[in-house]
């Protein structure tokens, strides 16, 4: 089913259409090129994993699809529109969320109060319960009066999420959720993005270097290598093709050379 | 006896007019030593009362004032603020004597306008004004006398840009205009602080006037300037500064560059035997280079106080004590000053018909001096009676 | 209008505001420090190479040496002082801009309340001559200024370029984390580096003692023109501060000519403002990889 | 532990004539769980109890709701924050103030409000004349706090916005002979055109090059009103507006009335910064703060669009003080422009504590007091307020009234560092974590886990791996069996399964979830090739699982 | 299926006891909040070369940068020749790395950790940091240039032009120029190409040790196969298979 739609974006006959997707997205920076033509596509519900040896530009993707940096060329789509141009927090305001790499809190505030803001972002402006709500989803059980900078890794992302959950997004750019959690935390997430994805059929692009926790939750693997995609498909797919091997597991190939 | 206390705001912190102020309060210091050890004032002993006043700023101004008003002082003396008005209205309700070395229109205008509320405030010094009337009549008498031979009769003035250079600045193209002898050639902008001198001395080159005024207010950048003009002077020119070459350090920067420029000051130590004797007073109580102006009208306004406070017999009296000094001038080491006019503020010398506080001789007003730099010191030489020597030619005349 | 008179006004004019800057600049690059104390530390030098003056001997390159030794010893203590107890703590870069400010405050006073208000002079450095080239005229401090502004930057670019001392400066101004890795010590280097810069302001304030003479407040304007250009040239860029000088120089010398001698400040901050519009980290704020403000 | 130790097991599969042809073997010794207990008493380290003390008063509840009823008007928000709880010791109800901060407010302020009845008279035109100033600044840093504090902008036009506003006002006044009261809203009104004017930028530059072209500004603005004709007149400044103080009143009448004007101007921004901080787009600036604005901008906060705002207000603020600065002393001169000026506002901002309205309150007391009360000090006051500057940025997190959060911090840091010394490896809780646990009986819990992982480490050996791998099931030496009972009794989570991948060829080992409808997760890539090896496979991860915890 | 066993075990000829170059006990890690490293042990003896394997982000490059005292904080002690330096609570990172370095470190970090305008020359320089090094820093470029021949000829070339392998050999070779006790090797082969990461680690290899030890870290476990004294894993800040030799990890990596 996953494979039906086709790689320009729009929707395919008799699959799911397409919610959230971009085409020929390249970017420099510095003079050097970071992302060279990168064709993504999600549809609703689906958990599309993102791989790749470090530097590969994953990162500096979801910066483009987010809307914090702007593209060399290239077109992001969401719901149809052309959103290629809008800066992040109207994205949000679409619908899309996304979360860091760095576990990012407001320095200044404290739990409740950040809730509150985020509460507050823009119109409508929700109400306590829909904070509740949120913080339920991701289990935040924290204090209001926590300051956010004493929280630990997996608090912080938890806080973003339950940020960004309370506005229903239907689309969520995670960046290494699991980065720095150990075990029954990973599972924690793991259980979380099941629910998100297949109970709220939210549209999940998900970077990630734990190919434990992608294997079980991921639908769709893109594997990345210096700036391009080298190969897209099912886990055990990607796991076979031999240029993901030469790129992200080089003990393989050079079993297979030697 | 419970002593007499004057108040002294001087500045000791801010940016601008230290020097001026350190030099006023080691006057009064002088005075008071001297006062005390004759005997005191009404056999009181005299005491200063000193606190710090920045000069620029009209909250530090008031506030130095609201000490002395409370520290209950009998007068306030000091140089001046370039802020008058704040400082003036913080005593109006205590109403002592407040006499400031100022040489500001702007202040004694307020007194003219509202003579009730500012009875109590006096200008020891004629105002800024009388700069730039006088310099036409200098400028005339000069030649008349005949050491500098204008090549032209072009003038060409420097100005900064704050209020005291502008008020100069204005005075002096209205006098010329009014006498008619001269005229102004060129009039050039400048702007403190003054990185480079060689555009405005091309300038200068260019226009060529006999008499060159540079209205500025900075002894530094005026001992840069002598520098740079000497290394390439205008020939013949008779160049005037304003008053900034006045505090001490302006010899010890320009050295002997400084040699050859004229400058005026409102009021100063007159260059007769009254003058020059208090000069060495004053040298031996403060070695090392006496300032020409503050110096002694510190010393002069501490014992005008001493007299209309001996005279009245009580210091408290305020207004008695003003009445005094409005009825009673007082020759002292820097002239003859009369301050019972609406402006209260002491007459000039000579007269240059600039407005109705003019003196038409010598012993009824406060002499402007022209001192010109001769052989590494201060010599004045202008007006004939007070003054040590006459006008010598410059080193950049033929 | 005269093209010659402004070039070579505008080569005095950038030589003087490169020495200011350049200091500020290569504070700023190794050590990621703002230096405000700077103009304690130009009056420090000044009053230090006075006293030497006075005391010692009035010999021009002595003098010269007194004024950059006691710029560095100021620079040393600001490092003291200022930068070595905070530039491990959060929000660094905000801390020592102020703990720099008040050190600037503090030093000021007392160089105030030590020295007294007059400001002082140092004897002529370079003798009292003057060249005329078709129509300007270059008094001995201004051609001296120049001369051994270029030449001291010269000789520090160079030892920075060859010594090993240098070579940990230069270390860690590209990458201070990668510097501590190879065992260069922050605290260590960054006394050399206040040093030597501390000497540059040490220089520039003998140099310039002519046109800014020795005053407890005498460091002010140095410092916003340092600072400016410094900024200006894009933060820890010493090619972008040398080309700032040039533009400020170039500007001053222009509006000087042109306009008048009133409108420089104007003309200099408006050129400032817009530079910083068009390019909001400077102008060398993308040829080199900028350190984060 | 040495094989020579002479003690053997007995094969108890010998009789039927196993695999083995030795009825006895060699085993590890015995070692009593009382032992290992023991030896961990031993330990000299002192335990405290565990958890953080609360260092808040408990205040017992009485049952009334009578401080609850109390409300800002016209907001719902009450007027302290007292939450009530049960004590989880004794079971009594309490309620603690949470937020006292309210209740220095007002005595500070009360303080302020009766201050002039208790200045000493010899001190009195001295004190209400720094009391009216420190009113006015106190209410440009608050203003000025907005953008430094809330907004996170580091700009220094502050004291340009007033000094244009307050120069034009006063230029107007003189002109047309305005009323002191109309000189305010005109001053608002040229702050607002200003902070547009400064708030453009601010969307473009950060940090120091933010700060360069404000102070750039104030140059300007600095150098065109002193050159200015209009501006420029010779009084150092332009005097001649109408103040708001009656001419005929007694000198320490218009004190007063100065004194409380500038105490109320210093209310109504304390008023400002309360609804601006406190309210909606303060919290989203202080969520966004500069280069750090990935949160908010997650969250869909527009953060240029609030700091284009927070300059707006701010700047019409201040050119509202502008104005009344104007209208209470009759003028104004240059040096409001001067890097003095911005120096010792900054003072102010920074010695109180960047952030917060107290702090610019109290900083600007601070500064105010040493420069305009003790003016008889001369420099030496110059150097104390740097020193008190300098000593705040060496040593303070964030001015005098982060004093108390960065003791706490300091004392939680000193605890938890106190508790890692004695937190013994494995899987005790990590100290931080205990502290933050509800539930203590789970420490205790994880304690006794701990020790008897201790002891079962100890039992682990070359020949118990050996011996499993030979006999999977069946009767084994005490020491493996005590290794099995305690795997099996491992909660379901950190379990492992073999799963067959192709039968009697490939076995995999895969990790259980613990989660309903979670697939099992693949732990390794070995394939084995039967169930026993599996098995053992599966053994031995635990037994590496055991030893790595 | 055998279990291969490490000549640690008990019943195999052991190492002559020795000198223990890094001794790490009870180190726990991190920045800022994060807790990378959790309580972990790790002893080195003189003379031994180690590699360590472990996924993205569990923290190998923590473990170093922990011993060089480069993280936001660290607990517990580390010993490095016997001196104690990780008592040197790291107030903010780096603040005594440069003193750990003198007491015998060399780091050769992960990253792009240069000197981007310093030139080749320069940048080996700038390894040479003991007095001693620097005075024949000469000789030691010589033995730098042939472990890594392809340098010779990029000398005067501004590093931040090379390619991420030269970089690396730069890198490393910047590592190599200093007598270190102790080289912490982050993922020598990362970024390069197989050829060019096999002959680094052949270099690596090469480095005569003598008194001094070698840590490597890498993903890339096929190229320490054999070649390395022992083998580590390390999972969420813990090491693996260091708590029994018996259990090295290698009796589950190879099939
Ligand atoms: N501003 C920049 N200038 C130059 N190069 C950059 C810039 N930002 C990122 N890069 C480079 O872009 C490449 C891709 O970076 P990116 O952060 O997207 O990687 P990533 O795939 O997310 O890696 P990781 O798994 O480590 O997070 C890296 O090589 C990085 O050095
Ligand atoms: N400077 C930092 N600040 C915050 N977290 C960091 C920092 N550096 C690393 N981390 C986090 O610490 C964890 C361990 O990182 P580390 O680099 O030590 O892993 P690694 O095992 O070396 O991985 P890799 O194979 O990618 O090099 C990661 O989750 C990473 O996100
Ligand atoms: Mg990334
Ligand atoms: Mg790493």
């Amino acid at each position: 089913m996953l494979r039906q739609i086709s790689r320009n974006g729009a929707a395919d006959q008799g699959g799911k259409p397409v919610l959230f997707s971009c085409s020929g997205i390249s970017l420099d920076l510095g003079g050097r090129e970071i992302l060279r033509d990168i064709n993504l596509q999600v549809e609703a519900g689906e958990v599309l994993g993102i791989i790749g040896p470090n530097g590969a530009g994953k990162t500096s993707l979801f910066e483009i699809l987010s809307g914090r940096m702007p593209p060399k060329s290239g077109t992001v789509w969401f719901k149809g529109e052309n959103v290629t141009g809008l800066p992040l927090y109207s994205r949000s305001r679409l619908g899309i969320g996304r979360t860091f790499q760095t576990p990012v809190v407001p320095d200044e505030l404290t739990v409740g109060e950040t809730f509150k803001a985020a509460r507050q972002a823009h119109r409508p402006f929700l109400t306590k319960f829909d904070a509740e709500y949120g913080a339920d989803l991701v289990g935040l059980k924290i204090s209001e009066d926590t300051s956010a900078t004493q929280l630990e890794t997996f608090n912080r992302r938890k806080l973003l999420l339950a940020c960004l959950l309370m506005r229903r997004p239907s689309l969520l750019l995670l960046d290494e959720p699991a980065a720095g959690l150990i075990n029954s935390e990973v599972d924690e997430i793991d259980k979380l993005l099941r629910t998100l994805a297949k109970e709220m059929n939210i549209a999940i692009l998900i970077v990630e270097h734990r190919i434990e926790l992608l294997a079980t939750i991921a639908d769709r693997i893109v594997v990345m290598d210096a700036g391009e995609v080298i190969s897209e498909g099912l886990m055990d797919e990607v796991m076979a093709d031999p240029k993901v091997h030469a790129a992200y597991f080089e003990d393989f190939s050079e079993e297979a050379e030697g | 006896a419970q002593p007499i206390v004057l108040g002294i705001p001087y500045c000791q912190t801010a940016a601008a007019g230290v020097a001026d102020h350190q030099d006023f309060l080691n006057g009064t210091t002088l005075a008071m030593e001297e006062i005390n050890a004759a005997g005191g004032v009404l056999g009181r002993p005299l005491k200063l009362f000193t606190t710090d006043m920045n000069v620029l700023s009209p909250e530090s101004s008031k506030q130095a004032l609201a000490a002395c008003v409370d520290a209950k002082v009998d007068a306030i003396s000091f140089a001046f603020t370039l802020v008058p008005l704040p400082a003036m209205d913080a005593t109006v309700k205590y109403k002592c004597p407040y006499i400031n070395g100022n040489a500001q229109r702007g202040g004694t205008s307020a007194v003219k306008a509202q003579p009730d509320k500012y009875s109590h405030i006096f200008q020891f010094c004629p105002s800024e004004v009388n700069y730039g009337w006088n310099y036409a009549l200098w400028l005339e008498d000069e030649e008349q006398r005949g050491v500098w031979k204008p090549k032209n009769r072009k003038v060409h003035i420097i100005q900064e840009q704050i209020g005291y250079c502008q008020t100069i600045s204005r005075a002096a193209q209205e006098a010329i205009k009014r006498r008619g002898k001269f005229e102004v050639a060129r009039i050039t902008d400048i702007q403190y602080p003054v990185q480079d001198w060689a555009p405005v001395i091309r300038e200068m080159k260019e226009v060529d006037a006999a008499a060159i005024m540079v209205d500025h207010w900075v002894a530094a950048e005026y001992a840069a300037f002598c520098k740079q003009f000497m290394a390439s002077p205008v020939r013949d020119s008779l160049v005037y500064l304003q008053y900034g070459p006045s505090q001490p350090e302006f010899l010890e920067l320009a050295g002997s560059a400084a040699n050859g420029f004229v400058w005026g000051t409102t009021m100063g130590i007159y260059g007769d035997e009254r003058g020059l004797a208090y000069r060495q007073k004053y040298k031996k109580r403060f070695p090392g280079i006496a300032g020409l102006a503050y110096t002694g009208i510190a010393y002069d306004q501490t014992y005008y106080l001493k007299k209309a406070w001996e005279a009245v017999g009580d210091p408290r009296k305020f207004s008695e004590v003003c009445d005094w000094i409005r009825a009673n001038p007082q020759r002292g080491v820097c002239g003859y000053v009369d301050m019972g006019n609406p402006y209260q503020e002491a007459l000039h010398f000579p007269d240059n018909g600039g407005d109705e506080l003019q003196a038409q001789k010598l012993e009824a007003g406060v002499a402007q001096l022209y001192v010109q730099i001769q052989g590494g010191e201060h010599k004045i030489v202008y007006p004939g009676p007070v003054s040590e020597t006459k006008l010598i030619s410059a080193p950049w005349w033929s | 209008m005269d093209i010659w008179f402004i070039v070579s006004n505008t080569i005095v004019l950038a030589c003087i505001y490169g020495t200011l800057a350049i200091g500020i600049s290569i504070t700023w690059s190794s050590l990621g420090l703002l230096n405000l104390s700077y103009g304690f530390i130009f009056a420090f030098a000044g009053y230090g190479a006075w006293l030497f003056a006075q005391h010692v001997s009035t010999w021009g390159p002595a003098v010269l040496a007194a004024g950059i030794l006691s710029g560095a010893l100021g620079g040393v203590i600001i490092c003291a002082v200022g930068f070595i107890p905070i530039h491990d703590k959060p929000n660094f870069t905000i801390r020592g801009l102020i703990a720099t400010l008040a050190i600037n405050l503090i030093g000021t006073q007392f160089l105030l309340w030590w020295f007294g208000p007059r400001s002082k002079n140092l004897p002529e450095i370079f003798g009292n001559w003057s060249v005329s080239l078709s129509g300007a005229v270059f008094t001995a401090d201004k051609v001296g200024n120049v001369a051994t502004s270029v030449l001291i930057l010269a000789v520090v670019l160079r030892w920075m370029q060859s010594s090993r001392r240098g070579l940990e400066i230069r270390a860690m101004m590209m990458n201070p984390h990668a510097a501590s890795i190879v065992g260069i010590g922050v605290r260590r280097t960054s006394f050399y580096v206040m040093g030597i810069t501390g000497g540059l302001a040490g220089l520039a304030a003998v140099l310039l003692s002519q046109t800014y003479y020795i005053s407890p407040f005498g460091g002010l304007m140095p410092m916003i023109k340092g600072v400016s250009i410094a900024l200006c040239g894009g933060l820890g860029s010493v090619r972008g501060a040398v080309i700032a000088a040039i533009v400020l120089g170039f500007n001053e010398a222009l509006t000087g000519m042109s306009i008048g001698g009133r409108y420089v400040l104007v003309t200099q901050f408006v050129v400032i403002i817009v530079i910083l519009l068009v390019r909001p980290r400077g102008i060398a704020g993308l040829l080199d990889k900028a350190r984060e403000a | 532990m040495s094989l020579d130790s002479g003690i053997k097991w007995r094969n108890p599969l010998f009789v039927w004539g196993g695999k083995r042809d030795v009825e006895e073997l060699p085993t590890i010794p015995f070692r009593s769980h009382q032992e290992v207990w023991e030896k961990t008493r031993q330990s000299r380290t002192k335990l405290n109890p565990v958890g953080r003390l609360r260092y808040y008063y408990k205040w017992p509840s009485h049952g009334g709701t009578m401080w609850n009823r109390l409300r800002y008007w016209p907001t719902r928000r009450r007027v302290l924050r007292m939450p009530g709880d049960y004590n989880a010791k004794t079971l009594r109800a309490e309620k603690t103030i949470v937020d006292k901060r309210p209740i220095w407010w007002m005595l500070g302020l009360l303080a302020l409000a009766i201050a002039p009845l208790f200045t000493p008279g010899d001190l009195q035109n001295t004190l209400l004349t720094a009391g009216a100033t420190f009113g006015i600044y106190s209410a440009i840093s608050l203003c000025w706090m907005l953008i430094m504090g809330t907004a996170g902008v580091f700009s220094l036009a502050t004291y340009a916005v007033i000094g244009t506003a307050a120069f034009v006002t006063a230029l107007l006044a003189v002109k047309f002979a305005m009323p002191w009261w109309l000189l305010p809203p005109i001053g608002a009104l040229v702050g607002l055109v200003f902070g547009g004017l400064i708030a453009l930028p601010a969307t473009r530059l950060d940090g120091f090059y933010y700060a360069l072209l404000t102070l750039g500004l104030n140059e300007l603005c600095r150098v065109y009103f002193v050159t200015s004709k209009e501006f420029g007149s010779a009084n150092g400044g332009l005097y001649g507006a109408r103040t708001y103080i009656p001419e005929d009143w007694s000198q320490l009448g218009q004190l007063l009335l100065a004194y409380y004007a500038c105490f109320g101007l210093m209310l109504l921004a304390l008023l400002l910064y309360r609804f601006v901080n406190g309210r909606r787009l303060g919290r989203i600036l202080r969520m966004a703060p500069e280069k750090r604005e990935a949160f908010a901008e997650a969250t869909g906060v527009n953060f240029r669009q609030a700091r284009v705002w927070v300059f707006l207000i701010s700047s019409a603020a201040l050119g509202f003080i502008g104005g009344f600065y104007t209208s209470n002393f009759g003028g104004v001169a240059f040096s409001i422009f001067n890097f003095d000026t911005v120096l010792l506002g900054l003072a102010m901002l920074v010695i109180g504590g960047v952030g917060r309205a107290e702090g610019a309150v109290v900083g600007t007391l601070i500064v105010v007091f040493f420069d305009q009360v003790l003016n008889t000090w001369g420099p030496a006051r110059f150097m104390i307020i740097g020193l008190i500057m300098l000593l705040v940025v060496l040593y303070l997190r964030n001015g005098l009234f982060g004093i108390k959060a960065q003791f706490r911090a300091w004392r939680d840091k000193k605890k938890s560092e106190r508790r890692s010394t004695r937190a013994e490896k494995g899987g005790e809780m990590l100290p931080e974590e205990a502290t933050e646990t509800q539930d203590k009986s789970v420490i205790y819990q994880r304690r006794h886990d701990k020790m008897t992982r201790d002891h079962l480490k100890t039992l682990v050996s070359p020949e118990i791996i050996e011996e499993h791998r030979h006999s999977l099931n069946g009767q084994h030496s005490e020491a493996l069996e005590r290794l099995l009972i305690y795997f099996r009794t491992r909660p379901q989570v950190e379990k492992y399964a073999i799963i067959t991948v192709e039968r009697f060829e490939g076995y995999r080992i895969v990790a259980l979830s613990g989660h309903r409808g979670v697939a099992p997760r693949v732990v390794e890539d070995r394939i084995y090739s039967t169930p026993d090896e599996a098995c053992h496979g599966v053994f031995m991860r635990r037994v590496q699982d055991l030893l790595e915890s | 299926m055998n279990i291969s066993v490490s000549n640690h075990l008990p019943g195999t000829p052991a190492r002559q006891p020795q000198r223990e170059v890094l001794n790490v006990k009870g180190l726990s890690a991190g920045y800022g909040p994060v807790r990378v490293i959790h309580d972990l042990d790790l002893v080195v003896q003189c003379g031994e070369r180690i590699g360590i394997v472990g996924l993205n982000g569990h923290g190998k490059s923590t473990l170093f940068y922990a011993i060089a005292g480069l993280t936001g904080w660290q607990r517990g002690s580390i010993k490095l020749n016997g001196g104690e330096v990780g008592r040197m609570r790291s107030q903010g990172p780096g603040r005594y790395t440069h003193e750990i370095v003198r007491a015998g470190l060399a780091l050769i970090p992960q990253g792009d950790e240069i000197f981007h305008g310093l030139t080749v020359e320069e940048h080996l320089d700038s390894g040479a940091y003991t007095a001693a090094a620097w005075r024949d820093r000469a000789a030691r470029k010589l033995r730098i240039l042939e472990i890594f021949p392809p340098l010779r000829k990029l000398m005067d070339v501004p590093v931040g032009r090379l390619s991420g392998g030269e970089r690396r050999m730069v890198s490393i070779g910047r590592g190599l120029m200093t007598d270190a006790s102790l080289f912490l090797v982050d993922e020598p082969s990362l970024g390069l190409a197989p050829k060019i990461g096999k002959s680094v680690i052949n270099a690596l290899m090469a480095v005569e040790l003598g008194n001094a030890a070698m840590i490597i870290a890498e993903q890339n476990v096929a190229l320490l196969e054999g070649r390395v004294d022992r083998v580590i894993g390390m999972h969420v800040g813990k090491l693996k298979g260091e708590a029994s030799a018996a259990l090295a990890l290698n009796v589950y990596r190879k099939a």
